[in-house]
């Protein structure tokens, strides 16, 4: 057969097969499963396809064993994007997504494009976006690197998003050495549908129109899928022209000009085109239906002229989409994208012949058996080593009053307020923002009712990288608790597996054990994965980032009228201590910033009463009796103490004497309750026979917190350390951004 | 009162500021198309806020060439009420249906969060119901807010009382500035007090939930105006 | 073959312009010294099938008083340049 | 008295300029015909204290690799001229 170039291609040879990344046994496979050598274009195809990026080969083994069925699930993983029934017909579709790599070489389109990406995913269901949410990671501060990367991943979070209409609504943003190399930028976008309307990407109907609409195609990215599956080295610059650039504006129109064909029934399937473009959204939506794909390149749109077939499948130009339609259905799809100025082009038709063609000036360039190209990409059962939970340390606490202590955390960068992040981020755009970044979860309004989704992603990587089985537990335990701590039913969750290289047994079983962590997790606490993302080879020269697993979770407030929030709203109040805890400093920030090591087995996680006490906070929210609860995370009581008096602007008189490991321990299944006077002692009196351990610490009262015998720090000196370490930080900032 | 809200493509508070009005009206808002160059008898034309055309260029620029835009300048002219928002304020100035225009933030960056604005000028079909003096807590959202204009025509604009509103740090506070606006300010009108553009979101804040309903007033004011 | 018309808007004198004002702190954080002044304008570049550079130019000063500047806060200067040309 | 550069920052070719692409479909809405095609960069204009021109043209090529021009999607051009010309 001969197949038609753009220009005189070189032969698809093994070392032309390993620059795509494919391995020499994995060349054999292809050969043997094609039946005859690939030209070029289909070299690219099966390297793009059986990267890690698209085919999960390394990771999906153990993806199967995470939970992902419910009643109110009405799509688990597989799709572009989960969804969960949340009453009334409606459902919250969501889902998270890595953008690393390019991150790190472009910071800001990088991350813009990450979210143009995860809206598309969304958006692709049938779903309008209603929130985004974004869990950032970056390297020391001190490395040189660092703030021209926060800076710039920052700015294109909200460049994008702000621009598109969708609020930014939460996240987190940490710190640490391990990331030096390898930042981690998670995006994930929720959005809202009617279940009846939901829109899927199996491709079906012999003969129906195949058709491309919005940006044109670029010569952008080409390689990034399989950029984003190998590990980065020395000559990374030299990747960089595959840098895309993102376009806002544009998808804002798509976003709009989707939907308003969604409200017509002019659709069989869509799909976006994200990593490897035209190929893996056709290739999927074909081997999902069964079915055969032919596609004429020559009607592509694109941005430059002499395009091959090569780089017309495999281009990452952003903000497009391919859809089937139903025969006869075109014109009105071409009415609605002329009006939003969009390219709308029929490429090519539904098949019965199990094969990708695509014709290029007329002639085949691509002519491949799907089932190739799926069922015999390579699935491996990696080695792994499970890591043992490390030895108990002996832990000397320092010789600092409490208060000095609590204000070097709170100034410091994981602890310290992310203020100067989020007042970038339109959070208050569509007018449903009820609550934002700062709180446990953030709350948005489900447009025109009385209900709100309740929105948070999480994840502890020190605690993952010292016993990663506990850590996959904590990440799941803690998304549950903060959506209990807002009063909201905790639904599903959306997962992004940020790991360094699966080839090493070591980081295979840091995987492995996250994983069943979050199954041990999502079992106990009812919490299903319904969508997620796995990003791998996220290491430099064998440095390796801390295993995160970053969790996304969404639950359900019926009634908006009955919810908590941190911030303290009445003197007099009286805080209580939900669960109890030995005083957990091994692996707690407290041993990081004050002690400087970080040591020891992560806090232990008691799923049983983790639910016990979550299920017990949500009653009272629920029943009115409770409007002020934190879950204590990170830093410890103390630091989520203080986080209630800065939001309220309320002080707190404590009249608890305590040392350091009480203060500071992060022990895990806690939370802080904040009642009247009278509330507060029947609660107490009915705690033992509901089997809870409650507390009493002291109460709101002031403008300055109290610890007994020390001076009370006044809420501006606590304001001051915990607003000024990231603005200072960033002030430094002498690169470009 | 006949309230419209003109969609330009990259428009995203259309629906909130139709939300917010229907919610003061009790009557359905029109949604007008930019491209649609004849519009209805109105009382009120709305520019949202949003980001049309990408903000490329300059914000507000090519929305202020939107057909559209031919006939709402006409109406103005006639005495029709006009208010922009954010972007819509931006539109405004480009078209030259007030004076001025709105630079990036002096900080160069995004800013999202509540601000205090005081009335400057209680006598108008926007702000009746506010008292002069009075300050109202309503969020920001843009990059572009900083206020420009010659030093003469901000001596006019005060003088002739077209300043609608200022930066301040609260009800008994001083003044404050959020983006590097000239002389703080927020809003401003035409000559005749009919044009309106400010860049705080009123439709933002009109809700126990939004943590605040200040921005009610203006929607109050509409209605007790023109209704 | 077309000309290419080669738009340079500034800011006007007497205009804030904090991008450029941001762009010589930052060269000084990184040690450039010797620099007093720094502005930032826009450059666009358009490809015109026109092939008479008087009116090339007539054509692209109309765009700019039309929407390529704002005259409130802009100036703009206009160079025709042939096709390819840098 | 010192020279003047003048910095060109453009996208490169080949990347995505959403900028330009609007304003010739801009301008192409107000009746402009005959604009094949747009591209938008920057122009960033230093007052340097240094009287060499080569010098001069040094220093400002190495701010463009630090500073001001990314070079990952963006291409750059130094003009040096006397100070106070256009
Ligand atoms: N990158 C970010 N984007 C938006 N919001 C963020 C980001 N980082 C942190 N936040 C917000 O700051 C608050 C504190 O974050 P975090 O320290 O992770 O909370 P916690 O320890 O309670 O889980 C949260 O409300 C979160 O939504
Ligand atoms: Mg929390």
């Amino acid at each position: 057969m001969s197949l038609a170039g753009e220009r005189r291609e070189p032969p698809a040879t093994p070392a032309l097969a390993a620059e795509h990344g494919l391995k020499g046994e994995e060349f054999a496979r292809l050969v043997r499963a094609l039946g005859r050598q690939p030209n070029l274009a289909e070299l690219g195809i099966f390297a793009a396809m059986w990267s890690e990026h698209c085919s999960y080969k390394s990771s999906k083994v153990w993806l199967k064993r995470l939970p992902t069925k419910a009643p109110w699930v009405v799509c688990g993983p597989g799709e572009n994007a989960g969804a969960v029934d949340i009453g009334d017909g409606q459902v919250a579709v969501f889902k998270m997504e890595s953008h690393n790599h390019p991150s790190f070489i472009e910071p800001y389109q990088g991350a813009a494009t990450g979210v143009g990406g995860i809206l598309r995913d969304v958006f692709t269901m049938g779903a309008r976006p209603i929130a985004n949410l974004n869990a950032l990671r970056f390297g020391d501060p001190a490395h040189a690197k660092t703030r021209h990367l926060v800076s710039g991943v920052v700015a294109g979070i909200g460049g994008y998003g702000n621009c598109v209409g969708v609020p930014t609504v939460g996240g987190e943003c940490s710190f640490h050495p391990a990331y030096n190399g390898n930042i981690l930028v998670n995006a994930m976008t929720v959005g809202l549908a009617e279940g009846k309307r939901l829109f899927f990407s199996a491709a079906a109907g012999i003969g129906n129109p195949v058709v491309y609409v919005g940006s044109k195609t670029g010569r952008d990215g080409i390689h990034g899928a399989t950029m984003a599956s190998a590990e980065f080295d020395e000559d990374s610059e030299a990747k960089r022209p595959t840098v895309q650039v993102g376009d806002p504006f544009t998808e804002k129109l798509l976003i709009e000009a989707c939907l308003e064909l969604m409200a017509t029934d002019a659709i069989v399937a869509v799909q976006d085109m994200g990593a490897a473009g035209l190929t893996s959204s056709s290739v999927e939506m074909a081997a999902k239906g069964g079915v055969g794909i032919e596609l004429d390149l020559d009607a592509v749109p694109t941005r430059e002229a002499g395009m091959s077939a090569y780089e017309i499948m495999l281009s990452e130009s952003q903000e497009r989409m391919l859809m089937i339609l139903r025969p006869g259905a075109e014109a009105a799809a071409q009415r609605i994208f002329a009006k939003w100025e969009l390219a709308c082009a029929v490429i090519g038709r539904i098949t019965n012949t199990g094969r990708l063609v695509a014709r290029r000036h007329g002639k085949p360039a691509v002519d491949l058996p799907l089932a190739a190209l799926v069922e015999a990409a390579p699935v491996y059962e990696r080695p792994w080593t499970a890591a043992p939970l490390p030895q108990p340390v002996p832990i000397r606490v320092a010789a600092l009053p409490t208060g000095q202590v609590l204000l070097r955390l709170l100034n410091s960068p994981d602890l310290g307020s992310k203020r100067w992040i989020c007042q970038q981020y339109d959070h208050t755009v569509m007018a449903d923002t009820v609550a934002s970044a700062g709180g446990d979860a953030a709350i948005v309004r489900v447009h025109g009712t009385t209900k709100g989704l309740a929105l948070l992603t999480e994840c502890t990587p020190r605690y993952c990288q010292a016993h990663p089985r506990t850590g996959g537990r904590q990440a799941v335990a803690e998304a549950w608790r903060n959506l209990c701590a807002v009063g909201a039913r905790p639904l599903a969750i959306t997962d992004c597996m940020n790991f360094g290289s699966p080839e090493r047994p070591e980081v295979m079983g840091q995987f492995a054990e996250c994983i069943e962590g979050m199954r041990e997790a999502c079992l106990a606490l009812d919490f299903p994965v319904v969508s997620g993302n796995v990003s791998l080879y996220n290491e430099t020269n064998g440095n390796a980032v801390l295993p995160t697993p970053a969790i996304g979770g969404v639950g359900l407030l019926a009634d908006l009228g009955r919810r908590a929030s941190h911030a303290l709203k009445r003197a007099g109040d009286v805080l209580l201590l939900l669960g109890e805890g030995p005083g957990h400093l091994a692996q707690s920030q407290y041993q990081r910033l004050i002690l400087g090591h970080e040591a020891g087995p992560p806090p232990p996680v008691d799923l049983s009463g983790e639910r016990r006490a979550g299920e017990f906070v949500r009653r009272l929210i629920a029943e009115g009796q409770l409007d002020t609860c934190h879950d204590v995370s990170e830093g410890g009581l103390l630091v989520a103490l203080a986080e209630m008096a800065l939001a309220g602007n309320l002080g707190i008189a404590l009249t608890t004497a305590e040392g350091h490991a009480f203060w500071f321990g992060e022990d895990q299944g806690r939370y802080l309750l904040a009642l009247p006077e009278a509330a507060a002692d029947s609660l107490l009196a009915g705690a033992e026979t509901a089997g809870l351990r409650l507390r009493r610490l002291g109460s709101a009262a002031g403008d300055a917190l109290t610890l007994r015998g020390e001076p009370p720090i006044s809420l501006q000196t606590l304001r001051k350390a915990h607003e000024g370490w990231l603005p200072a930080y960033v002030a430094g900032d002498t690169d470009k951004g | 009162m006949k309230a419209a809200v003109v969609v330009f493509p990259g428009s995203n508070c259309d629906r909130d500021v139709k939300v917010a009005l229907e919610q003061a009206t009790s009557k359905p808002v029109h949604m007008v198309w930019h491209g649609e160059a004849e519009l209805p008898k109105l009382d009120l034309i709305v520019l949202p806020g949003g980001f049309s055309y990408g903000d490329y260029l300059r914000s507000g620029a090519m929305a202020a060439h939107s057909p559209v835009m031919g006939t709402v300048v006409e109406r103005a002219k006639q005495g029709v009420a006009v208010l922009g928002i954010c972007n819509g304020f931006q539109i405004l100035t480009e078209a030259g249906l007030l004076p001025g225009a709105l630079l990036p933030n002096a900080g160069l960056k995004f800013i999202c969060r509540d601000v205090h604005v005081r009335v400057e000028q209680s006598q108008t079909v926007f702000t009746n119901a506010c008292e002069a003096g009075s300050v109202l807590r309503i969020p920001i959202a843009h990059h572009d807010g900083q206020y420009f204009a010659d030093a003469d025509v901000l001596d006019r604009l005060e003088g002739e009382g077209q300043v609608a509103f200022r930066y301040c740090q609260g009800p008994a506070a001083g003044p404050a500035n959020p983006n590097g606006s000239a002389r703080d300010i927020a809003g401003v009108f035409n000559a005749g007090r009919t044009v309106l553009g400010l860049m705080p979101h009123p439709e933002r804040a009109v809700d126990p939930l939004h943590g605040g309903s200040d921005g009610r007033a203006l929607f109050q004011s509409l209605v007790a105006a023109l209704a | 073959m077309g000309l290419k018309a080669r738009v340079h808007v500034y800011p006007k004198p007497g205009v804030l312009d904090p991008q450029g004002r941001a762009i010589g702190q930052a060269l000084g954080h990184l040690g450039f010294t010797g620099v007093a002044e720094v502005r930032q304008g826009k450059l666009i570049e358009l490809s015109l099938s026109e092939t008479d550079p008087a009116k090339a130019r007539a054509q692209a000063d109309e765009m700019c008083r039309r929407l390529l500047a704002n005259t409130v806060i802009e100036n703009y200067a206009i160079e025709i340049v042939p096709q390819g040309g840098r």
